[in-house]
């Protein structure tokens, strides 16, 4: 185990499987003489070259699609979106090419691309540089999508992403790459897709959060904890595919439900959870499922307005409060 | 930096060996032979969805595959059955493919606009205009990535220049120096809207000129003219990866797809009628009968064989049976099969 | 009243909007000369010539940005995707550009532009032209969405749309175009967005539906009559806003709710509709909301898997049954 | 069809009025001191997100907007300060935008890198690389549309040239010609990196042939040179809406934004020394004094009165309130606001 950050820990990552696999290359903006935007892919041009970490133009359909070429006939490409705003110009590359190959082929092609840089709100950068992207893939079939909350989640589910034979979308945030944490230096330590983590256990109530949001929970869960409600924590880590074993589970033991995200709502992660949850454990619900969202509006620029827009602390906590008082006291 | 300027229509100079003379006009023709069966299976319902012919087209797949090497690799639109054939795929396989049947090439999970064959190095059947060109750009990085001396040819209409995606590819595979051929099959139109209606330059070669690419136009109904520009392309490709830009200036003799009449209200009757004097099949039959590379026996020999080949493709996919309805979550992820996907 | 199909009452609805308002204008691949690759737009160069009645070439990212650039100073531009899965190339120019636009510039600028189409599942087109679009687009503040199941909403909703002051995604459908129904002639016959239409009206269970689910679900609905469950079939007709008024009222009455859709269904309006329905009326559930969504695979060519990918009317009955029956006969 | 090349820098020919030359040199001024304000506030934290300084590149912006009416339009990127000012926005709610207070231009909503302005005609402020090029194209089709004979400039980094939306917006552009006048503001480098590594063809300018459009590269650091050719392409597109592209070659003094040092890594130090040697505020003052348009008075007039006026800009965002948070749902839709959508 070593204390790193959660940009080191991508970053080691990235180091690891380009030295275990030969076939393993990071292609996008900034990626190599800059050394990343955020700063990832630092000293991997130092390390690997030109020819294994490929600055591109901004051309993000273009160099997007160079990855799925290049992942089709047997190359394992790590493509960098500086940040995932810029995937919805690559949409169409990652969910009619890269998503469907291998099925309208019958078989005979896969994909093996890793896509991933910062998504979700970050500071003040307004509303089309600062938004929740997983919305735009979590739904399409032949794409998995991981939302890593801690270094060592972002190393061990960054390797996985890469061995995998299938095309990820790997979702970083801007606003984690600098919290620190215990990271397992072992090469081969990983983290199977489809897994969640519970960060905290409880007995009164089960909440479902990932990246910023499940920070919030924490924070949330120690404030509850002195009334005396006690919050189990779950991070699902993988959206797709989804471990509803785990946020089950413990749905079945707390009897009540809280699911916490960044983004709009609408047809959201929320909305599914809440959905999944009530159709497979609606007799052992003491209260509805409660969603914690987004407010339903661009990211405004403002400070106190984007403050406004992402689920506060007290937000979640009240949510909990409804659910846990729906019918009396825990 | 050759930018050659479109030579007026006159037979190609070569001279070409017998077999490959052969070789040509059986793909020419086993293309054509393929494709009239696919349509009157295609009117008798057995075919569904889009149904794209290629028909008159022929000579820019024949000719261009025909200097590549097997370990080449293809890749093109939803008008690709003639570019998957001359690629040497199995008629049988893909015949069944259009019937939507569990031999075909993708267990008819593809049809007639998603044919894929990784055996001859096939890369598909796309049907979203203009995104296979960065693909093609991929497989000719992945071809550098390993140091071979492989090309990529990727063929696509006239209606995908006007997209992104063509600049971005042409800019990443001339700037990387990738081993790519695009071949633009120029047939004027795309859907109903003519090359004057959809590009301020309708001379689409000179488009590679924006990118310091090697470009040029051929006669497209001239299968040895297409096949000496390839084989100039593919010498540049595979001496020190430079790309290149053909524009093959040919014809659709067909509708669009089977739901659009060949004569539609965007050509007139006319044209269609001129261009088909121009047929590159007839043209090359022509050609090597007067040059003796191939005899009336040759052919009616050839025509035979294709024939029963095709014949053959048809009895085929009529009797291979549907696949079954596992097939439907099979596939979609290659390790795990759907189960391991969250679904409702 | 005039039975028409509903590929005329879109024609219709576009003619006498664009008599209506100079400003508006029809633009997209083969919308004139070819008149549609679908036939919606049959006519309308003779009618309106080729100022109004624009062909373009190739390039949905480009002309959907001329129709919002347009639309931004003034004119109403109609932009139809010849299919809507050609949108996923536009999308960055819907969401960043169109959708945010009034946000962005404090309500200096709006962009009132309809981008209408056909989307859904069709026949054997296999992965990359039979999606179901609509999860694109209703996640997205800033946009509103239709789905008409009619031809008298197909008049009344595109005419609401043209004349709505924002970004309206209106998507139709392949395997609707000739249906035919009874529609008002009136010109200034519209329907309001965000109004829902009860289809059947039923005391057992409410089934939501839309587009070509919605015809399924009335088959079922017959065949369910017969063994005494009676249904009520609710078509929300827009997805956003969403009239979650009517929807509750059904359930509060029938106690049981099923909700089907031709998509995937993983975070889709089968996942919201259940969790807006068990949020709000939890108590008066009788069952948990079921959902009958399409199989979670892309699209496949073969006729008959083709079929098991979306809902059949037998998985609707089912799902009717098991809410109908939870708790003992209705 | 003109298609000059790029002329070596040397100074303009032209001959401006004491008048033009006193709004060329207030407004370059004015550019450069409001950002230099502005980047201060940044070190402040009174400005938060990504801060683009147009630092360097001012007469792009101030040389064709003032051979422009009022009543043109104008878009730009991210960087689009000096647009935006040149185009006439008040300086002081600019300033409250870039704060985030409800005096801004969009109370706050926006920030530096969406500024709208409707009573000036600038429409924006886009942050995704390319994207706004089609819009200007649909501004230009609305001109056409309404048969008015106005302009639109769309200004744009040379790193957007390489994204397809260029090339989709340049064809539609010349196919239809539309009165837009694409102004590429090649400073070389799209944040780290060069035009070498971006472009298989360095010399943007060219890029024009292939849609028949009129182009040329001109010297950016010369206001009166991008004038000159602003005013050729304005006639042009005034005369019956022929599109231009012409190619101003400027230099950004600054970092890529306020997060990344000047003198990083993608360049040396020495070539930012050499660029800032061409200062095209300094080269103007020296032309207009030579030249008698301008006095020592009158320079220092401006200079005065250009303080003034951004202090001024400064102390109104400070006094400015931050937004209701009322504002969060406003705006959202313009009939109606936030409530009539559904989100959770
Ligand atoms: C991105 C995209 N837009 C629109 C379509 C619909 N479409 C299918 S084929 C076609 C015409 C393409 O013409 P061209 O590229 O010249 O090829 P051709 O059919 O002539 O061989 C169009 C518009 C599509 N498949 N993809
Ligand atoms: C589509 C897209 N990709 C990437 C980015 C990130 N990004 C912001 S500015 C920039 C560089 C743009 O350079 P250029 O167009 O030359 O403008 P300049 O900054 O030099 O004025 C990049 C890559 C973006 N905003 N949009
Ligand atoms: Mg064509
Ligand atoms: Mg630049």
């Amino acid at each position: 185990m070593a204390v790193m950050t959660y940009r080191e820990a991508l970053n080691l990552a990235l180091r690891e499987e380009m030295r275990r696999d030969e076939r393993v290359f990071v292609i996008g903006e900034e990626v190599g003489l800059y050394e990343g935007a955020y700063k990832v892919t630092q000293g991997l041009l130092k390390e690997f070259g030109p020819r294994r970490i490929v600055d591109t133009p901004i051309a993000e359909s273009g160099f997007t699609g160079v990855g799925i070429g290049a992942a089709m006939v047997g190359l394992r490409p790590v493509v960098e979106m500086m940040t995932f705003n810029f995937a919805l110009l690559a949409l169409d590359q990652i969910v009619n090419s890269a998503a469907k190959m291998h099925y309208m082929s019958g078989g005979q092609f896969n994909v093996p691309i890793v896509i991933r840089g910062p998504g979700g709100p970050a500071h003040q950068l307004a509303a089309q540089h600062s938004q929740s992207m997983e919305v735009y893939f979590y739904h399409v079939p032949g794409l998995k999508v991981v939302r890593p909350s801690t270094p060592a989640d972002a190393k061990g589910l960054l390797k996985t992403a890469i061995r995998d034979d299938n095309p990820v979308i790997f979702i970083e945030s801007e606003t984690l790459y600098n919290i620190k944490g215990e990271v397992p230096e072992d090469p081969e330590f990983t983290i199977p897709l489809g897994q969640a983590a519970i960060r905290r256990e409880g007995t009164d109530v089960t909440v479902i959060a990932y990246m910023g949001m499940m920070y919030r929970a924490l924070e949330a869960a120690d404030e509850l904890a002195t009334e005396g409600i006690s919050m189990e924590l779950v991070d699902p880590r993988t959206l797709q595919p989804l471990d509803t074993g785990t946020i089950l589970t413990s749905v079945r033991k707390t009897h009540r439900a809280v699911v916490v995200e960044a983004g709009a709502g609408f047809a959201g992660m929320g909305s599914e959870l809440s959905a999944v949850i009530t159709e497979q454990a609606f007799d052992d619900l003491d209260a509805p499922v409660e969603r914690v969202t987004g407010v339903p509006a661009p990211m405004p620029y403002a400070k106190n307005l984007e403050k406004a827009k992402t689920p506060s602390k007290e937000r979640i906590i009240e949510a909990v409060r409804r659910v846990c008082y729906a019918n009396g006291k825990p | 930096m050759a930018q050659k300027t479109v030579v007026q229509p006159k037979a190609a100079a070569a001279e070409v060996e017998p077999g490959v003379a052969r070789r040509i006009y059986h793909d020419m023709v086993l293309i054509r032979r393929f494709e009239e069966k696919a349509a009157e299976a295609y009117a008798l319902g057995k075919i569904g969805g889009f149904l794209h012919l290629y028909i008159g087209e022929e000579a820019v797949a024949v000719g261009a595959t025909s200097v590549m090497r097997p370990d080449d690799y293809a890749i093109a639109a939803y008008r690709e059955h003639g570019h998957c054939l001359a690629k040497g795929a199995d008629p049988r396989r893909m015949m069944a493919e259009l019937f939507g049947r569990v031999d075909g090439l993708s267990k008819g999970k593809g049809g007639s606009m998603h044919l894929f064959d990784t055996t001859v190095n096939f890369l598909g059947g796309h049907a979203i205009v203009g995104a296979h060109l960065p693909l093609a750009a991929g497989v000719g990085f992945a071809i550098k990535y390993r140091g071979g001396d492989q090309v990529i040819a990727c063929y696509f209409g006239d209606g995908a220049v006007p997209e992104g995606e063509f600049h971005e590819a042409m800019n990443l595979a001339a700037l990387w120096k990738l081993p790519v051929i695009f071949m633009c099959e120029n047939n004027r139109y795309a859907m109903g809207t003519s090359l004057e209606r959809a590009l301020a330059e309708t001379e689409i070669f000179k488009f590679g000129r924006s990118y310091n690419m090697p470009c040029e136009a051929v006669d497209g109904m001239d299968v040895l003219a297409v096949r000496e520009a390839t084989a100039r392309a593919v010498a540049r490709a595979r001496a020190d990866g430079t790309p290149s830009l053909i524009e093959a200036r040919t014809y659709r003799f067909r509708g669009h797809s089977m739901r659009d009449p060949a004569g539609a209200v965007y050509r007139t009757k006319e044209e269609v009628e001129r261009e088909k004097q121009r047929d590159p099949i007839v043209l090359f039959r022509e050609r090597a009968l007067t040059a003796g590379w191939l005899s009336d026996t040759d052919l009616r020999e050839i025509d035979k064989s294709v024939n029963d080949l095709v014949d053959e493709a048809v009895a085929f996919a009529d009797a291979s049976p549907e696949p079954p309805e596992s097939e439907l979550l099979t596939d979609i992820f290659k390790d795990a099969e759907g189960g391991e996907r969250s679904g409702s």
